[in-house]
């Protein structure tokens, strides 16, 4: 089983005040962790940490695949292109993807014939769906999701755990974090306030 | 000593207010750039020095004080 | 497969220089403003054409800085708030070449079409012919330093609430340079001397910056994040 | 080659190339005259550009003060051992200003060679000492200049 | 070697050396300070064409030396704070910032009050003045920075970038306004000669040079000091230190 991503001993303080330690995780392929833990546990932290976009207060090691990729709470989206540009220079990090691809991935966000619509007139829920539309496009291994089921309705939940497990299956990992209790089969569970300092 | 007299000193040909007040608001800048931090630095150890007395009489309520 | 830096370079300004066309009054507002401020003063100074021919270097360069201030302390901004950054800190490339990109655009949208309508200025404030070719030449280069050196305290202000004035207290003093340099080209030509010396000091600081900013704004873009 | 190292190794040479080129125009720049300042020597001969503001700098030749008896105006040559001009000041000159001083005088070249200064400043140098050294310098050295000259600042 | 720096970068080694520094400095440095001032306004011989009004010399190029100096130092903190991410270079750039501020300041307040009766105007453009000016914008430009960062490690890095950009801009400030200057002032010329200052005053001059440094060192240390009191008031090891 390949290894994905490994914490050791990782503890993270903001200021002087320590929000967790000792959090030990290691997730291989094919594994759906959930992140959990109340308000300032330091979820969105810990996923920031990983990512490698916040690395001050982050104490122990943190060993994580290069193909990662990372979706914060705010979408990386531009509200004057269209979701089709958005998705190609977006989602592709100066790779060229196929239009195909770009408008297959949007229909299966439901968002068929919005494709040249400026994102700026869709609604909030539609333009998360088009955050969303990146997981369909993307070749990493490695998802870490913050946050991926706010403001997406229950058909828009259901189609993207079948995409976060199909991810799995296809020798994937997904860390998300979420405060809905998920009933997703194989789920594991990292509990931060069980590390709170 | 260069000047005869004191007022000499003080007036050093006319260019006495110039230098004089010169000096008298560098050192007046500089003793507060000193002062400012040690005073802040003895109030913020006081107040940790207390707040270190207020555990220590508290502790032993609880039940295994330490001395600090 | 390893995309090729141009190729990357060329996807972001695409990005961005659709993203601002789509929102023309972005480009045109600092326009207006270079405009009216310069406007201004005539109405102050008084309208001798003498006097103002006298001060036009000054008066244009100045308002060309303060206009490029204006406009390069939001450069980060729509791509902080909406996300962009944290992706383009990710992406595989270094992220001092998206900042490359994003300073080129802006630079193309603000600067470069400042100094093609620079001529107006130019007579507006009474200078004489020859010295306008080395005004639109001085303007080039100079608002592409002001644009890199604007990018770095962008960078850095990013992530605060009140980044404005702040931006103009990073900024101003780092600027000095560009503002002697582009001034002095500008009253050589208007004196009807070589002012070959200022461009190419000119090009030469635009150079240094073109070197110096994108690493430091890219350095201060990643700290932005972490706050 | 890796790619990761190649792209590093372009954005090297690019640097190198940015920061030689800029090196280059700097020095193209400054084979100009870029702050405009002769010394009477190159007035003399005739490379300074006449009808422009630029600066003449040097020093007061003894016993070339001539004060004007209707007006402020005063005449004096400045020289720096290689070349002598005349300059013409009117208004109130400095404290320091006196003959066998150094002195920097802005205004225009005139056609016939000699200056006319808009402004003289009395050449504020680094030289600090007591009134009874100053005396004992000036009584050694008056037979040859105290002073040798450096470029301009 | 390395055993030092990380000595050096723990923060209750440091705060106990800052202690002890603290109390040895004090006495030297206001010692020094007073000595110095005596000897350049009361014993030191008056300047053959200036008069008297040359003794501001004695504060005003220490300041203004030791000011300059105090942005590389500034810098070179910053650079040791991104590069190995030490803590207490952070607590130092803070700490200097304000210190080189004031000797800015009062390098440019007694710069101003020499010029009044040398040159007979409070203020003059001239090339030195302006840099030292824009030398004080840049030390407000860091400060500011500082206050309105909430998160101070943050902040510390982007004080680090600003300063390094800085240094960087510093030379290039210094020549271009030297040139614009000469361009519309004739400026003050230099003349190579042996000796510049006399030893009667170049001796108290260098012992208040040294005493600003030495100052200079003070202050910083009084400052990183009382940071860390701020900032470690929870932990053990400082209670330990007070207790």
């Amino acid at each position: 089983m390949t290894q994905l991503l490994k914490l050791q001993d990782v503890g993270l303080e903001r200021g002087v005040r320590q929000l967790f330690t000792g959090v030990q995780l290691e997730v291989a392929a094919g594994e759906l962790w959930q992140l959990v833990g109340s308000n300032g546990s330091g979820k969105t932290s810990l996923l920031r940490a990983v990512a490698g976009l916040a690395r001050l207060g982050v104490q122990g090691s943190i060993t994580c695949c290069p193909s990662m990729l990372f979706q914060g709470h705010l979408p990386g989206l531009k509200s004057a292109l269209t979701c089709r540009e958005n998705l190609l220079w977006h989602a592709s990090g100066g790779v060229a993807i196929p239009l195909s691809g770009i408008d297959h991935a949007l229909a299966e966000v439901g968002l068929v014939g919005y494709e040249d619509t400026v994102l700026g007139q869709l609604s909030a829920g539609q333009q998360r769906r088009v955050g969303l539309a990146r997981l369909w496009l993307s070749k990493a291994s490695l998802w870490l999701l913050d946050e991926p089921f706010t403001a997406i309705d229950v058909d828009g939940s259901a189609m993207l755990e079948q995409q976060l497990l199909r991810h799995c299956q296809n020798g994937g990992a997904v860390v998300f974090t979420s405060h809905q209790p998920t009933a997703v089969a194989g789920l594991r569970v990292l509990d931060l306030n069980q590390y709170a300092a | 000593m260069y000047f005869d007299s004191v007022n000499a000193a003080l007036t050093m040909e006319g260019h006495g207010a110039f230098v004089w007040s010169a000096y008298v608001i560098t050192f007046l800048v500089l003793a507060f750039m000193l002062v400012q931090p040690l005073l802040r630095g003895r109030r913020l150890a006081r107040a940790i020095r207390a707040e270190q007395r207020r555990q220590a009489a508290e502790l032993p309520a609880e039940g295994g004080g330490h001395a600090p | 497969m390893q995309p090729d830096l141009l190729k990357f370079l060329g996807f972001q300004a695409q990005r961005h220089l659709r993203g601002a066309l789509r929102r023309p009054g972005d480009i045109v507002n600092p326009l207006v403003f270079f405009l009216m401020v310069v406007t201004l003063f005539p109405l102050g100074l008084g309208p001798d054409p003498d006097v103002l021919a006298d001060l036009a270097p000054g008066i244009v360069w100045v308002v060309a800085l303060l206009s490029s201030l204006l406009v390069s302390g939001r450069l980060f901004q729509s791509d902080f708030e909406d996300g962009t950054l944290e992706q383009l800190a990710l992406a595989p490339h270094p992220l001092a070449l998206s900042v490359l990109a994003e300073i080129a655009s802006h630079w193309l949208l603000s600067g470069v079409v400042l100094a093609l309508v620079s001529p107006v200025f130019a007579l507006m404030l009474n200078m004489p012919g020859q010295a306008i070719p080395v005004l639109m030449a001085s303007l080039l280069l100079g608002t592409l330093c002001l644009s890199l050196f604007g990018a770095i305290g962008a960078a850095l202000t990013v992530g605060l609430r009140r980044g404005g004035v702040l931006l103009s207290l990073l900024i101003i003093p780092l600027t000095v340079p560009v503002l002697i340099f582009g001034t002095s080209a500008v009253r050589e030509a208007v004196l009807g001397y070589d002012p070959g010396s200022w461009l190419a000091l000119l090009g030469a600081l635009s150079l240094v910056g073109l070197v110096v900013a994108p690493i430091a704004a890219a350095a201060g873009l990643r700290i932005s994040l972490e706050a | 080659m890796h790619p990761k190292r190649k792209q590093r190794l372009t954005i090297a040479v690019l640097v190198v190339v940015l920061s030689s080129a800029a090196v280059g125009l700097v020095s193209y720049a400054l084979r100009g005259n870029i702050n405009l300042f002769y010394p009477p020597a190159d007035i003399v001969a005739g490379k300074a550009p006449v009808d422009r503001a630029i600066r003449v700098g040097g020093m007061v030749v003894e016993g070339s003060i001539l004060r004007s008896e209707q007006d402020l105006t005063t005449v004096f040559e400045v020289t720096d051992y290689a070349g002598t001009v005349t300059v013409s000041y009117t208004g109130i000159l400095p404290d320091l200003f006196a003959e066998g001083e150094g002195v920097v005088a802005s205004g225009m070249l005139l056609p016939d060679g000699s200056f006319r200064a808009t402004e003289v400043l009395a050449k504020h140098d680094e030289n600090y000492m007591p009134p009874e050294v100053a005396e004992a310098l000036q009584g050694a050295q008056s037979a040859d200049s105290p002073y040798r000259q450096g470029e301009g600042d | 070697m390395w055993a030092f720096i990380h000595k050096f970068g723990s923060p209750p080694w440091f705060f106990r050396f800052a202690s002890t520094a603290v109390r040895w400095l004090l006495p030297v440095v206001i010692g020094a300070l007073v000595f110095g001032a005596v000897w350049g306004l009361l014993y030191a011989p008056p300047d053959f064409r200036q008069g008297n009004s040359y003794r501001i010399i004695f504060i005003h190029v220490p300041s203004a030396v030791v000011a300059l100096a105090g942005y590389y130092v500034m810098a070179s903190a910053g650079l040791v704070s991104l590069v190995w991410k030490i803590k207490m270079a952070d607590t130092a750039m803070r700490a200097v910032a304000p210190v080189g501020a004031a000797l800015t300041f009062v390098a440019l307040v007694t710069g101003a009050i020499w010029g009044k009766p040398t040159w007979g105007a409070w203020w003059v453009w001239d090339a030195r003045i302006t840099s030292m000016l824009i030398l004080f914008f840049l030390y407000l430009g860091v400060i500011a920075l500082f206050e309105a960062y909430d998160n101070k490690a943050a902040a510390a890095k982007a004080c680090a970038v600003l300063s390094l950009v800085g240094t960087v801009n510093i030379p290039i400030i210094y020549k271009s306004v030297d040139w614009w200057y000469s361009l519309h002032q004739p400026a003050s010329i230099k003349f190579t000669g042996e000796t510049a200052i006399d030893a009667s005053m170049l001796y108290p001059l260098l012992v208040m040079i040294a005493a600003f440094y030495g100052l200079f060192a003070l202050l910083v240390l009084v400052n990183m000091r009382t940071e860390l009191l701020a900032t470690y008031r929870q932990s053990a090891w400082l209670r330990s230190e007070l207790g």
